[in-house]
């Protein structure tokens, strides 16, 4: 028999569409105001820092996005380094990145706090910075140059939404959190409570513990839960890797497709498969194709042009009435 | 003798205690004077070592009450001991192998330069100058574990020594000492004697005891046997005290068997037949120098040599345990893989280490899985051990050399160190080698033992076992040996058989070449 | 041997006293009193807890500790050490899907094999190159699962229905994977009590240079324990993927080492080396196990969960530590 | 120099040579790996580790090991942070007094029990992150450094090198010291080589156990604390598996896991080892993932056998 794989994403099924620009025009960046020096982003040498490994869907996914556009737009000395997780080494990896005289840097950052070491070498050097997928907390177009991702807490909220909706107002939901001390765990954490709390007060959130974004982690507490609470409705996963582990628990315990509910975040293409097959309810998409937009906002800014500091992108969500149709455009 | 009136500095009255199985004191008086030199003796096991560790705070007694310098005393820690002025050298060499000998002599009073940082080079200069008065000459910034063990046990002896004691304590100094530096620790004890020092003093060696000791305590099965002046206690007398048996009884049985053989002339299989082991030309840079040894079927050859002649590494050599430069062991004409313990072992070579605690014992398991060791290939079928196999080889054994274990699933580490010995030479035994080499096999063993080891050997001999022996104790080597081959400085510089195995020959055998080589 | 220790002890020999065998007891046994407690503790407090369901999800979940565990047990007692366990555990199910398609048994064989090499060579530098334990498999745990991640670079799902069943099948009510646990077992203990390599196995953690001057072939037997190690740890990682009905190189075995180690030490077993003991391993693991169950179902708070395992680990290698005789 | 005293040089500065050799041989294949920028980074990232593979060399010289010190460098750098909030003094002093305080507990524990280190530690690992956790809110509370002067003390720079590369060379200096020259260091080296025969020698053993144990534990918490500094904020997912990072330098650079030999220097050039191969995989820059991996195991298997064997002449283990 076949292991079936993955794929990855076909190249232009799945791009990111922008959310705020169009919208609320917030602050914007020059490069005047920056204070950089124009250069030809063909030649010039450019810096991509990965935080975790390429070894699920969307690191994955991003990875080759910044590479497969670079390519395409003729940049030939990309430098890529993975931090492998951990943060120390990224800190050390943009610093090298800088010592190997990179002038642009796109960073997907493992955290959000604690960049002021490559900040102001960057700053120093007038090396703009695009952060990817999740923000680093400084001055927009003075400490960094702008910010490309999702909202995790809004992604949060909407996760809600779907799950208020499945339950119908009313029932016992677990929480399988992603990694303790992620700023992606805080936030898709808090706007799934905050959401459940103004606008399903007869929702309880009896259970939440970490399955550290991992499908093994998952299946394991998952077997754990519906043996102490079997009368659980929800479970709200953090990730789609827990919420697939969730699945094989379910199943290994004899349940029924769709007898709790599950709602996740990301859009891999198994969790959509998941929809398809019933097992999910719906899952919130967080788009890790940053590349065209990373480059061409890049670009702009070089031209000269006006850019905003912060572009968030807007996700799509999959449930039942479109998981089939767009299982193609998952990554 | 002359100064019993004197108060005690440090005294047992009826001290017990108990390990798991054991009690290995009940109830023991003792009283060590000031300006006296005090032998405790017993048999293996009888716990000594036991009441020199309870002195010195290493155990706590069960019972029973400790007194020093007038007033009761209850040391927590051999620190507290030894800041009170209680001095302890103890039975196996404890001291830290990885560290220079100098930081091993001097740890806790290293000279101190500006800022009370240590002063490397006096360190140095000092830790030279005490040992040469104990004729060590060495670079004493090498580790520890480099030295031999006889080495080692004098920087031990130099250390408890030059600290500031009231007290000395020593369990067993000289096993592993040679006359020489038996004689430079016998001036020691004498000096520490007339300054007013009080000195315990343990020994299986019992002519050491009359040389030195004033007073004797004898220990037996934990319990007290006699205490008093030793010259009114005739030899006789004292070991049928430690053995518990009657004087006469001593006396038929006789207490060193390889005397008797000798007398009875040379009947054992020596001197005829091809040789069983033979090496040829072992070389080791800075070792060894060509040694040639050979060992026929029946023979027993002697080792002899100073401190640090090769002796060790000779025997270890011969067993591939140590790498070579040179040379080739054959046995039965076959030459034998190089560096491999295993290939000897099967082929008959088997070796007794030296180092007990390093090299022999296996201080995690019982005295039944330490016998078994060696003969395991051998103690079942594909590869699983037969029980039954074990406890039969175990039980004859621990018959046959008397060894003394509350049972044989006891850890050997809590044997006395005479038992472990023992135990070790179950296990070589039970090997059934053709050749044994004996690294001091005696060391620790106490009369009775040792008596027994003795006539093992010989008994072994006439079965036909060829048998290396290494021993400091001279009057061992030229009782036990036919042959003896005499090592300076990593070459044979003599062989003595038939007549001229004397100790007189061993000795001159050994200063002729040193005076030979101080002339060229 | 029972009458060679009477005539030979004497009346003094036998000096029993009640109070060091009730401590001896402790520390031969404590961990299965620990176990116990637990699962008092949970029979009372925890809803659901005696539900056949619930043993065999704990049993179900403990199977890949347990299995990687033995191997560690023999390990530690040549005074080593095997870090590399987890990341073996992940090339075994990179490698047990990339050869599915060869059938369920083969692919199995070729992850064991995997594993086996990766403990050679652990066990080659340990034995004949004189790295320290720690540092070799240390090499080990960081290059194997990059190599699993080159294999199999991300998660990967598979349906063949054979390797499925191994991971969720059942004997007679008991999970298949549980049974092989107790099988594995089984044969540990036989090794390490009645064969000539158990015996070799722990002379040699007990003291190195005699054993090799007793002849025994001490650098076979320890390249021997690592493989045997590194095969467990692949055979744990089939298992774990089969249960998972996913290869996921990336974080199967994560930080497993930690816990196979603990295990061990809570069942008693010196660090120092010279002595195994495999049936309180399985119980080291097992307390292991119920105490992380526990702090879930109670839904305690990372946080929370992590300070009581410190303490727990405590308590229990406290109870069973080697008491000082003074 | 006779043949004895090289090889015993060989093994204690085997690390020193491997270093060396890896860094020409990295500055003839890489152009931008030599330059002043990139050696700047290295030694500056490394430093918080060599701070840390400090106090780990005291703790296996002594013949233990701490697990602890990657959660009581992150816990170090959370308090720090927090702390900052009331000026430079708390800043430093809560974390150290924290983290002395976890050190003497741990350091107490394995002296007067007698249980393996190895455990008692790794329950500190545990315990130290759960306490992290449990103070920033499951990890989802990140400090800032207001204190500019704390601040101050991570990221100032003299000729190009930040403060911690100065602290760290400062505090690797006293640490020679003490380990060749005091009494203490004396007594830890006689402990590891052999703890019996260290308390027959009169060595304290127990205090000093738990003096490294606190010096361990100090040194974690205060390399947690300048990075916090360095940082500006006290990170919380920092410090996974930085033990055994530290180990490696410390055995890397000679010291015996079995205890009673090694030395600072050894454990230093074993935190650059692990640095310099970090950076050699950067200068690549392609790599996945996955290979860098790969890479960086088979360095280490590589560099510990060249160690190794540099220091074979002189037989330990
Ligand atoms: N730590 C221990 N645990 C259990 N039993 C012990 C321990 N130490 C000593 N023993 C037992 O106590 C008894 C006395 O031993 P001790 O070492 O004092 O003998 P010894 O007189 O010094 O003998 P030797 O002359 O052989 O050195 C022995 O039976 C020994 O087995
Ligand atoms: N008195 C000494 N001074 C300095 N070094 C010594 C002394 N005695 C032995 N050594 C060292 O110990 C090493 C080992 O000697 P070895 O053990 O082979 O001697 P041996 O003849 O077996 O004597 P023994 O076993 O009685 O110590 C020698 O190479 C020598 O360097
Ligand atoms: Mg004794
Ligand atoms: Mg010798």
């Amino acid at each position: 028999e076949e292991p079936q794989s993955a794929p990855a994403a076909a190249s232009s099924a799945g791009q990111q569409v922008v959310e705020t620009p169009s919208g609320t025009a917030g602050p914007t960046c020059t490069l005047e105001q920056f204070g950089g020096t124009k250069f030809d982003l063909k030649t010039a040498t450019v810096g991509f820092s990965q935080s975790e490994k390429e070894a699920n869907p969307f690191r994955i996914a991003e990875t080759k996005s910044i590479k497969d556009e670079a390519a395409k737009l003729g940049i030939t000395d990309l430098k890529v380094t993975n931090a492998q997780s951990q943060f120390s080494k990224q800190i050390t990896d943009v610093q090298q990145l800088i010592a190997q005289g990179v002038k642009l840097l796109v960073i997907a950052p493992l955290n959000s706090d604690g960049w002021e070491p490559v900040l102001q070498q960057a700053a120093a050097k007038k090396i703009p910075i695009i952060t990817v997928d999740r923000k680093i907390n400084a001055k927009a177009c003075s400490d960094y140059l702008t910010f490309i991702g999702s909202d995790f807490y809004e992604q949060g909220k909407r996760a809600a939404d779907r799950m208020i909706d499945a339950l119908g107002g009313k029932g016992k939901v677990a929480i399988l959190l992603g990694a303790p001390g992620n700023n992606v765990t805080t936030e898709r954490t808090n706007g799934f409570k905050d959401r459940v709390k103004e606008k399903a007060p007869e929702i309880t959130i009896s259970f939440e513990q970490t399955g550290e974004f991992a499908r093994e982690k998952g299946q394991q507490v998952t077997e754990q839960l519906i043996q102490s609470n079997p009368d659980i409705n929800g479970i709200y996963a953090e990730n789609d890797e827990m919420a697939l582990g969730a699945v094989t628990a379910l199943k290994g315990a004899g349940k029924e497709p769709g007898d709790i509910k599950i709602v996740s975040v990301d859009g891999t293409r198994s969790a959509v498969q998941g929809i398809v097959d019933g097992w999910l309810h719906a899952v919130i998409e967080s788009n890790p194709r940053f590349g065209p937009l990373a480059f061409e906002t890049a670009q702009k800014f070089l031209n000269g042009e006006a850019i905003p500091d912060k572009v968030i992108i807007s996700d799509r969500d999959y449930d039942t009435g479109n998981a089939k149709d767009s299982l193609g455009e998952a990554y | 003798m002359r100064r019993t009136e004197l108060e005690a500095v440090l005294e047992a009255r009826g001290v017990s205690k108990r390990f798991p199985g054991v009690l290995a004191l009940d109830g023991v008086s003792l009283a060590l004077r000031p300006g006296e030199v005090h032998a405790l003796v017993g048999e293996n096991g009888a716990g000594k070592s036991t009441l020199i560790k309870v002195f010195t705070g290493v155990y706590q007694p069960d019972g029973g009450e400790l007194r020093y310098q007038g007033g009761p005393a209850a040391f927590g820690t051999p620190l507290e001991a030894q800041r009170a002025g209680i001095s302890t050298i103890y039975q196996e060499v404890n001291l830290v192998p990885m560290m220079s000998v100098a930081r091993n002599l001097l740890l806790g009073r290293e000279p101190r330069g500006r800022l009370g940082v240590i002063d490397a080079a006096a360190m140095y200069g000092e830790a030279e100058r005490v040992l040469s008065g104990y004729g060590v000459d060495t670079d004493v910034r090498r580790p520890l574990r480099t030295l031999g063990v006889g080495a080692q046990q004098m920087v031990a002896l130099a250390r408890a020594v030059s600290v500031d004691a009231r007290v000395v304590i020593m369990d067993e100094p000289t096993s592993s000492l040679e006359p020489r530096e038996v004689e430079t620790l016998f001036g020691v004890i004498r000096r520490l004697r007339d300054s007013g020092i009080a000195v315990m003093y343990v020994s299986h060696r019992l002519d050491e005891l009359y040389r030195v000791c004033d007073q004797v305590t004898v220990l037996r099965d934990g319990r007290l046997a006699h205490t008093g002046p030793l010259a009114e206690l005739e030899r006789l007398r004292l070991i049928s005290l430690m053995l518990g048996r009657d004087q006469n009884e001593v006396r038929t049985e006789g207490l060193t068997s390889f005397s008797r053989e000798h007398a009875e002339g040379d009947e054992r299989g020596s001197g005829n037949g091809a040789p069983v082991v033979e090496a040829r030309g072992l070389t080791r840079r800075h070792v060894l120098d060509g040694v040639d040894v050979s060992v026929k079927p029946g023979e027993v050859v002697g080792l002899g040599g100073l401190l640090g002649a090769g002796r060790t590494e000779t025997a270890k050599a011969i067993v591939g345990a140590l790498p070579l430069d040179g040379g080739q062991v054959l046995v039965a004409g076959a030459p034998l893989r190089a560096g491999s313990t295993s290939a000897a072992i099967r082929a008959g070579v088997s070796l007794l280490p030296e180092d007990r605690k390093a090299e022999g014992i296996i201080p995690t398991l019982s005295v039944r899985e330490n016998i078994a060791l060696a003969a395991l290939p051998s103690m079942g079928r594909a590869g699983v051990v037969s029980e039954a196999k074990i406890d039969r080889i175990v039980e004859i054994f621990m018959r046959r050399l008397r060894i003394k274990a509350a049972s044989p699933h006891q850890l050997v580490s809590e044997l006395s160190g005479g038992n472990q010995q023992k135990v070790l030479l179950a296990r070589w035994l039970a090997v059934r080698p053709k050749v044994l080499l004996l690294d001091e096999p005696t060391r620790g063993i106490d009369v009775g033992a040792k008596a027994e080891v003795q006539a093992l050997i010989d008994e072994l001999a006439r079965e036909g076992l060829g048998v290396l022996l290494i021993s400091s104790d001279l009057e061992e080597l030229v009782e036990g040996a036919d042959r003896i081959l005499v090592l300076r400085e990593g070459a044979v510089v003599g062989e003595l058989s038939g007549d001229e195995v004397t100790e007189e020959r061993i000795m001159a055998t050994i200063a002729e070449q040193s005076d030979g080589r101080a002339d060229a | 041997m029972a009458e060679l220790t009477h005539d030979r002890g004497g009346p003094r020999g036998r000096v029993a006293v009640l109070k060091p065998q009730v401590f001896a007891w402790v520390q031969d046994y404590g961990v299965y009193a620990a176990v116990l407690a637990l699962l008092l503790f949970n029979v009372l407090f925890t809803p659901h807890f005696l539900d056949a369901s619930n043993f065999r999800t704990q049993l179900v979940q403990v199977t890949p500790i347990v299995i990687v565990s033995l191997g560690m047990a023999l390990v530690i007692g040549t005074q080593g050490i095997d870090l590399s366990v987890g990341s073996v555990m992940a090339l075994a199910a990179a490698l047990v899907v990339l050869y599915l398609g060869y059938g369920w048994l083969p692919a199995l064989v070729v992850a064991v094999i995997g594993g086996a090499v990766v403990g050679a060579a652990g066990g080659a530098l340990v034995a004949y190159v004189g790295v320290q334990p720690i540092v070799a498999t240390l090499a080990l745990l960081v290059g194997v699962r990059g190599l699993a991640n080159v294999l199999v670079p991300q998660l990967v799902e598979f349906r063949n229905p054979d390797l499925i069943a191994l991971g969720s099948s059942s004997v007679a009510g008991i999970p298949v994977i549980v049974l092989i646990a107790a099988a594995l077992t089984v044969i540990v203990l036989f090794v390490v009590r009645r064969t000539t390599f158990g015996r070799q196995v722990v002379a040699i953690g007990g003291n190195r240079s005699a054993s090799e001057l007793s002849g025994l072939p001490v650098r076979r037997v320890l390249l021997l324990v690592y493989v045997i190690s590194g095969l467990l740890a692949a055979l744990a990682g089939v298992l774990a993927t089969a249960r998972l009905q996913a290869s996921d190189p990336t974080s199967l075995g994560m930080f497993i080492e930690l816990s196979a180690i603990t295990a061990v030490v809570v069942g008693g077993t010196p660090l120092t080396g010279g002595r195994i003991r495999v049936l309180s391993t399985v119980m080291g693991a097992l307390l292991m196990q119920l105490l992380a169950a526990t702090l879930i179902k109670h839904n305690l708070p990372q946080s929370w969960t992590q300070m009581v395992q410190a303490v727990i680990i405590l308590a229990a290698v406290y109870a069973t530590r080697k008491r000082e005789t003074r | 120099m006779n043949r004895e005293q090289l090889s015993r040089t060989l093994q204690q500065h085997g690390a020193v040579m491997v270093l060396g050799t890896l860094v020409i041989v990295g500055s003839l294949a890489f152009d931008s790996f030599a330059t002043p920028a990139n050696a700047a980074s290295v030694v500056v990232s490394s430093s918080f580790l060599a701070i840390i593979a400090i106090g780990m060399t005291f703790v296996i010289i002594s013949g233990g090991i701490d697990l602890s010190v990657g959660s009581l460098f992150v816990l170090g750098g959370v308090l720090a942070a927090y702390g900052s909030q009331y000026g430079m003094l708390v800043a430093l002093l809560l974390p150290l007094a924290v983290c002395g305080v976890v050190g003497l507990l741990q350091g107490l524990v394995i002296a007067r029990t007698g249980m393996a280190p190895f455990i008692v530690t790794l329950a500190g690992l545990l315990g130290v992150r759960g306490l992290m956790l449990a103070i920033s809110d499951e990890g989802a509370t990140t400090y800032l450094v207001k204190d500019r002067a704390f601040a101050a003390l991570g990221q100032g720079e003299i000729l190009g090198l930040s403060y911690p590369v100065y602290i760290t060379a400062v505090l690797a200096l006293a640490a020679m010291v003490l380990l060749q020259r005091t009494g203490f260091g004396q007594n830890v080296y006689a402990i590891g080589g052999n703890e019996q025969a260290a308390a027959l020698m009169g060595v304290p053993v127990a205090r000093t156990k738990v003096y490294v144990y606190v010096m361990s534990a100090l040194l974690a918490g205060l390399a947690g604390a300048l990075n916090a500094a360095r940082l500006s904020s006290g990170v919380t997912i920092l410090g996974i598996g930085l033990e055994l990072d530290a180990i490696a330098a410390v055995v890397i650079g000679g010291t015996l896991l079995t205890g009673g030999a090694g030395g600072i220097t050894g454990s230093v050039a074993g935190v650059l080892l692990l640095g310099v191969i970090q950076s050699l995989i950067n200068q690549v820059g392609n790599l996945t993932s996955a290979f860098q991996q790969v890479v960086s195991g088979l360095f280490l298997a590589l560099v510990v056998v060249a160690q190794r064997l540099l220091s074979k002449a002189q037989r330990l283990t």
